[in-house]
């Protein structure tokens, strides 16, 4: 029981992370209709981006790389250039795809995935960074003593980052001129264009966004297993998430993210020994495949689904 | 007008590409394909292998004066690692103007074996250090391919032994629970009948668990394994896998120093990103990391106080996977050395030529010392039926800061290996119908 | 050819459907005989397309009997009511958009067609044979639209009214028996629906098929069919001749009293 | 003036019903296939016969059949690669375990194999659509080289999981050299091509566009739905089936599954998006296009760049270049190289008289 429980809710904070990611890939499918394929992309580029600025400022300018502002300021820093990605992106690529079918709009993003990747290592290296976001990798030491239960203290913090920057998310939504007319946009373009925000700046508010999604999603996944390459992998755990969740809805990637996250734990333990492990390549797959098919529009997806 | 463009991009673009193929050939040159990956989830290793063995023919060029007067050229490909784009960048590497390839090394697994048959008829020896498939140390069945210093299966029998040395004695592990962790691609699988063999041999038992491909979430295998509280893990996992093993293992409590990884697992790119999880950690090596060798301080003096160095960021210089690059420029040139011995001395030798050298290599101590390389790599030796040359791989611990070795070479043990490649390398001699060369009327 | 009127071969009993609670539908009974055009009339959501698409078993009523030909069907999917001879064409235009006008129509003979795609992929001897009978009756039916010049044109690109046309060209093309038209002439002008009218009285006289058809255009529908159901807030509130449906005090009111027309 | 059609006048619905209706298109076909049966072989070096030429007509093929899946029947997939996948392993242990079998029934039976697997994973377009449908396409990607890697029966018990393909041999001649890969290839394909093509032009072909452009009238006009997309699915597989098990025999000679993973389907994807949804001739000119972009921009950057930025800032610039072409290209021109093509033919219509 004891374990099954460790399972379960390192599955559960696992999930979190998960949705942490998917959350990216909602807002830009929410507001524009584009499957970003990108977001992986983005959250490795994002990652980098502050790593490297944390390397190079302090040989820049000449301060210690000690210093606790350079956190930041790098911080910053990264955010500013996630905005002019987003400005770029919209600019030179969603600009002039408009009204293109979405399967052109999905591929251009896949030539965005390749583009961002070069322009990361190129600008980066290739090496492979450590990432020490001060918190400390360790089980929670009184679970472990008093329940035997063992459960990381960094995927608590995580969790609680992503809950917390849902909860932003959805009061942006919900409250303010912009996130109003996001959600306009969502359902008509055209009444979004009532709302007096043009559309043109929409779409780079909503890029941008995801890119700060991306930059926590890059934080703590980089803290995680290093800041590298593979971070763009992350979006291969996010996908089955959106499926589940529904592709339009924020809380459905939390949701989505807790069940794919906790069912695949418990399948690769207790169903993964009998038939030779590493089933958490398709399990998730499958398992948003099979709900599908009860559901063909995803947890909280809206009914109506565009056609390819 | 859009048309006209892109028609003539897409000529001037052809004109470019026929007219690098033509290239011109120059007598006293060395040509070599150099298929590398510097973009991609590999890059770190790529760049370093690569960057190493591209630096060694800086120095050998700058310092030497190139293999006997020979000066070393090369040409690079980019395969990013992927199988399909490696087998292109093989034909395309295999000539350049007049000159053909004369040693192919992808160092990485999928590659290798998309250009495995291809080889002897092309006459372009592969080299696959570290890569195997392990069976084709057999040169009897296998004679154009080199899988030299240790193979995967050496390599599971060495780990072995150095977890019977921790534990004071072979004997010693009887009983033992070890928990073998590996991602779920080719290599990962391949140290499996070697494990499952000495385990009979020596009385310990083992628990295979996967994980898929790329392996960036692993907290249900670690909780598995701490349900199992094995004695040690031995860690067969690649690229992100490594630091996620190490912080999972962490973060459910399992002691960083009984984990022994292979050399997949022992470069600093492995480790670093695992911060103070990674401490204590054991990997296996055919190459140390560290700078005091001789030859690295060479290319430190002869290529990169000339700003001539490969490496993007010169700090990596010295790195495992740039020793690792580094040792495979040995090979290359001490290889081309033996073969202009024989062949012809200042002259460009051919691939078989090149075969020939690299069967008949020997690298001893002296040897490594006079190259400025002892310790660097183990002696090789090669011969008709063993293409592997050496098989001893020592072990080192991450302290937090650098490798530290912890052991010596370790002897593989040759009975188990080398009856399992006999076995292996017969089996596909026979599907292919091959006949092996009988060694003992070579030379 | 002398239009004859036959027996019934629809006949609708008790329909009733809803949607989530909904009514669309409610307790609708009529009849359409064999060679008749058949009009539903009655206002915006009167529930007139509903009834079509529950004629050719796109939706399911909760209640009712539906029989066709003798034979009485609950649940039947629409490809199996095109198998038994009903073919229809769509208020918002169905073609399509990816295909030309030849091609859109002679999906229409699908259901003609014997050859598998074994066959087609070989495109030799009884396929291709099949594929250029079918193409030379499709012919016939192009000519009979009078859209020869746009054969192979992409339907995108071609006005409304000759999408109109197209979409019944390929209707027709399934040599129906029973052919149900929702708003054949909507957003059509004067000239278009005159040729419309044309192509659907000779495909009644010609052709001999019975027709049912759900219009706005009250002159027209009061010229050209046999028998009207007028239907309003998805209840049948009459039903008869022209003349006798004009003249009804309940349909009036409803007109009047509701949607001017 | 050269591509003039007037005056072509079609005196019979079977002179209309070609494939190429137009004179000209068939003379260019036919010195197109001279040229690549008769001439090819025999001027291209072994460079261009392995590296090029045969992986192009292998990736056509798969792209033909993602082509008829996404392109014609409207169904979005990105488990190609996994489809090819399970035609290789497939041909590999119908040769293997049946002795005597000959090559080409072995390769047909692993296209079966792979239409057969198709149909399973395409069960679920019966309910699901577009995006959502593609996310479920990707768990027949990741399950199937799940069960390749898994289940080392697959590949003859391999250390690895690798299978290297046996030797080709029709009616006791040898394929073994480039040049009769490449020919062996080149007759498949185009055969599959030619049966693709007519698929596409008769009741198949126009079932499958029917579903694709709008479903429900499609239905209406008695197209089964489940029929036609089962059979868009396990046509599309065989296909790929055929192009994994020609992948596997006349290209590298040497597989594992994870050189079928899912960067192949995206490949694949690319190709048909490049080339042109719903087109044959799309299918050939995107693999071209997406096989040889990437290896002319290494080209380029390694020879005249290359001489002038470190090697890892070439090798990212032309990471870079490649994603900004396609960005570029699908602006210009987001319905494909055959459109382009098109609007080639358009303009030799009128020239040298341009209006």
């Amino acid at each position: 029981m004891q374990f099954f429980l460790e399972v379960l809710i390192g599955g559960l904070l696992a999930g979190m992370l998960y949705a942490l990611v998917a959350l990216g890939f909602v807002l830009i499918f929410k507001a524009s209709g584009v499957f970003n394929f990108a977001q992986g992309a983005m959250v490795f580029f994002a990652a980098l981006t502050f790593v490297g600025l944390t390397e190079r400022l302090p040989q820049w300018f000449g301060f210690s790389p000690e210093w606790a502002g350079l956190f930041w300021i790098a911080l910053l820093l990264t955010a500013a250039i996630m905005v002019l990605f987003a400005w770029l992106v919209e600019r030179f690529m969603l600009r002039k795809l408009v009204n293109q079918p979405a399967i052109t709009l999905f591929m251009a993003t896949i030539g965005l995935t390749y583009l961002i990747e070069g322009v990361a290592q190129g600008m980066w290296g290739a090496m492979v960074r450590g990432l020490d976001l001060g918190i400390s990798d360790e089980p929670v030491m009184w679970l472990l003593e008093r329940h035997n239960l063992m459960i990381s203290k960094f995927d608590l913090v995580a969790a609680a980052v992503a809950g917390v920057l849902v909860a932003v998310l959805a009061f942006f939504f919900q409250y303010t001129k912009v996130g109003r007319a996001l959600r306009a946009v969502a359902d008509d373009h055209q009444a979004a264009l009532s709302v007096g925000i043009p559309l043109q700046r929409i779409w780079v508010i909503v890029w941008a966004v995801a890119g700060f999604v991306a930059i926590v999603a890059g934080l703590v996944w980089g803290s995680r297993n290093g800041v590298q390459f593979a971070l763009t992998f992350t979006a291969l755990k996010a996908l089955p998430v959106l499926i589940l969740g529904g592709l339009t809805s924020v809380p459905g990637a939390i949701v989505g993210g807790l069940i794919i996250g906790a069912s695949e734990k418990l399948a690769e333990v207790y169903l993964g020994p009998y038939v030779g492990g590493g089933i958490d390549s398709w399990f998730p797959y499958v398992l948003a495949l099979v709900f599908l098919l009860i559901r063909p529009e995803g947890l909280f997806g809206e009914k109506h689904i565009d056609r390819v | 007008m859009k048309l006209k463009k892109i028609w003539l991009a897409a000529v001037a673009a052809s004109t470019v590409w026929g007219a690098a193929a033509v290239g011109s050939a120059q007598a006293a040159e060395q040509y070599l394909g150099l298929p590398s990956y510097r973009v991609g989830p590999y890059a770190a290793g790529g760049t370093g292998v690569f960057g190493g063995w591209i630096d060694y023919m800086k120095l050998i060029n700058e310092r030497d004066g190139g293999v006997n007067g020979v000066k070393l050229v090369w040409q690079e490909c980019e395969t990013e690692y992927n199988n399909a784009r490696g087998v292109e960048c093989y034909e395309r590497l295999k000539q350049r103007g007049g000159q053909r390839n004369v040693l192919f090394a992808p160092v990485s697994t999928g590659i290798t074996f998309g250009v495995f048959e291809r080889v002897p008829q092309d006459k372009i020896p592969l080299l696959s250090i570290g890569i195997g498939r392990s069976d084709t140390a057999d040169g009897s069945v296998f004679p154009w391919v080199f899988p030299m210093i240790a193979t995967y299966w050496s390599q599971a029998s060495a780990i072995v032994g150095y977890l019977g040395q921790r534990e004071g004695g072979m004997d010693k592990l009887k009983g033992k629970k070890i928990a073998v962790l590996y991602l779920d691609f080719a290599p990962g699988k391949e140290p499996f009948p070697v494990l499952d063999r000495l385990a009979q041999k020596w009385g310990f038992t083992t628990e295979k668990i996967a994980v898929a491909m790329p392996g960036n979430e692993q907290q249900a295998q670690w909780l598995q394994i701490r349900q199992m509280r094995p004695d040690y893990v031995i860690l067969l996992t690649y690229g992100v896998s490594n630091p996620t093993a190490l912080k999972t293992a962490a973060r459910t409590g399992f002691p960083a120093d009984r984990i022994v990884g292979w050399w997949w697992a022992g470069a600093e790119e492995d480790v670093v990103p695992a911060g103070d999880a990674a401490k204590g950690f054991v990997a296996g090596a055919f190459n140390p990391a560290g700078t005091d060798f001789p030859v690295i301080q060479d290319i430190q003096k002869h290529v990169y106080a000339k700003g001539q160095g490969d490496m993007q960021d010169p700090k990596r210089v010295g790195s495992t996977y740039y020793n690792r690059g580094v040792g495979h420029g040995i090979i290359y040139v001490e290889a081309l050395r033996l073969a202009q011995e024989k062949f012809g001395k200042g002259q460009p030798v051919d691939g078989e030529q090149m075969r020939w050298a690299l069967e008949n290599l020997r690298l001893d101590e002296k040897r490594l010392e006079a190259i400025g390389a002892k310790g660097l790599m183990p002696e090789l030796a090669l011969s008709c039926a063993d293409h592997e040359g050496s098989g001893r791989v020592r072990f080192q611990q991450w302290d937090g800061e650098k490798w530290v070795s912890v052991s010596d070479w370790i002897e593989p043990d040759r009975e188990v290996v080398r009856a399992l490649v006999e076995e292996s390398a017969a089996a596909y001699a026979k599907e292919k119908g091959i006949t092996p060369r009988d060694c003992s009327k070579e030379q | 050819m002398a239009r004859v009127i036959g027996d019934v071969i629809l006949d609708l009993q008790n329909i009733s459907l809803s949607f989530g609670g909904v009514k669309a539908l409610t307790n609708i009974s009529f009849d359409v005989r064999e060679g008749e055009i058949r009009a539903i009339i009655g206002p915006n959501g009167a529930g007139k397309s509903s009834m079509l698409n529950v004629i050719n078993g796109v939706y399911h009523p909760q209640q009712g009997r539906i029989v066709f030909r003798g034979q009485e069907r609950r649940r039947m999917n629409p490809h199996e009511a095109a198998a038994q001879g009903i073919a229809r064409t769509f208020q918002n235009i169905a073609l399509f958009k990816g295909m030309t006008v030849l091609d859109n129509i002679m999906t229409g003979r699908n259901l003609l067609m014997r050859r598998n795609f074994l066959w087609n992929a070989l495109y030799w001897g009884p396929s291709r044979r099949e594929e250029i009978a079918h193409r030379r009756r499709v012919e016939e039916i192009i000519d009979f639209l009078e859209i020869q010049n746009i054969r192979k044109t992409p339907v995108g690109r071609l006005p409304y009214g000759l999408q109109k046309r197209v979409e019944l060209a390929r209707a027709l093309a399934a040599e129906p028996s029973l052919l149900l038209l929702d708003e054949p002439m909507a957003g059509m002008n004067v000239e278009e629906k005159q040729d419309m009218c044309r192509f659907i009285l000779d495909v009644n006289e010609q052709l001999g098929t019975t027709i049912v058809l759900i219009e706005h255009d009250m002159g027209v529908v009061m010229d050209i069919s046999d028998r009207v159901v007028v239907l309003d807030y998805g209840r049948k509130i009459g039903d008869g001749s022209p003349d006798e449906v004009r003249n009804d005090p309940v349909v009036i009111e409803a007109y009047l009293g509701g949607a001017a027309h | 003036m050269i591509y003039r059609e007037a005056g072509q006048f079609k005196a019979s619905y079977e002179e209309d019903q070609q494939i190429f209706p137009i004179k000209q298109d068939r003379i260019v076909m036919a010195t197109l296939v001279v040229a690549t049966f008769l001439v090819v072989p025999f001027v291209a070096s072994e460079y261009w016969l392995q590296a090029v030429l045969t992986p192009v007509l292998v990736f056509a093929l798969a792209a033909l059949g993602l082509n008829i899946l996404t392109g014609y029947a409207g169904q979005l997939s990105l488990g190609t690669g996994a489809f090819m996948a399970v035609g290789a392993y497939a041909t590999y242990n119908f040769l293997l375990r049946l002795d005597g079998l000959p090559f080409l029934v072995g390769l047909a039976l692993g296209g079966l194999s792979a239409a057969a697997v198709g149909i399973v994973f395409g069960l679920p377009s019966l309910r699901i659509k577009g995006f959502y449908l593609a996310m479920a396409t990707l768990a027949a990607q990741f399950f199937i080289i799940w069960v390749l890697t898994k289940f080392p029966w697959f590949s003859n018990y391999s250390s690895s999981g690798i299978i290297s393909a046996q030797r080709i041999e029709i009616l006791g001649f040898a394929f073994d050299t480039p040049v009769s890969k490449y020919l062996l290839t080149l007759a498949i394909v185009s055969l599959l091509a030619l049966a693709a093509k007519n698929l596409a032009r008769t009741n198949t072909g126009r079932s499958w566009m029917a579903v694709r452009d709008m479903d429900v009238a499609a239905e209406v006009i008695g197209i089964p739905l489940m029929k036609t997309k089962l059979l868009a699915f396990a046509v599309s597989s065989f296909y790929c089936g055929i192009a994994g098990g020609l992948y596997a025999y006349t290209y590298l000679g040497t597989v594992e599954p994870d050189g079928f993973g899912l960067d192949l389907s995206f490949k694949i994807l690319f190709m048909i998006i490049i080339g042109g949804m719903g087109s044959v001739l799309g299918a050939f000119l995107g693999a071209a296009f997406i096989l040889l972009l990437p290896v002319g921009i290494n080209v380029l950057m390694h020879t005249s760049v290359g001489a002038l930025v470190p090697a890892t800032l070439a090798s990212n610039l032309e990471l870079i270049v490649f994603g900004v072409l396609i960005i570029f290209f699908l602006i210009v021109e987001p319905h494909g190289l055959t459109r382009l093509w098109q609007i080639g033919k358009e303009k030799l219509r009128l020239w040298p008289f341009p209006h």
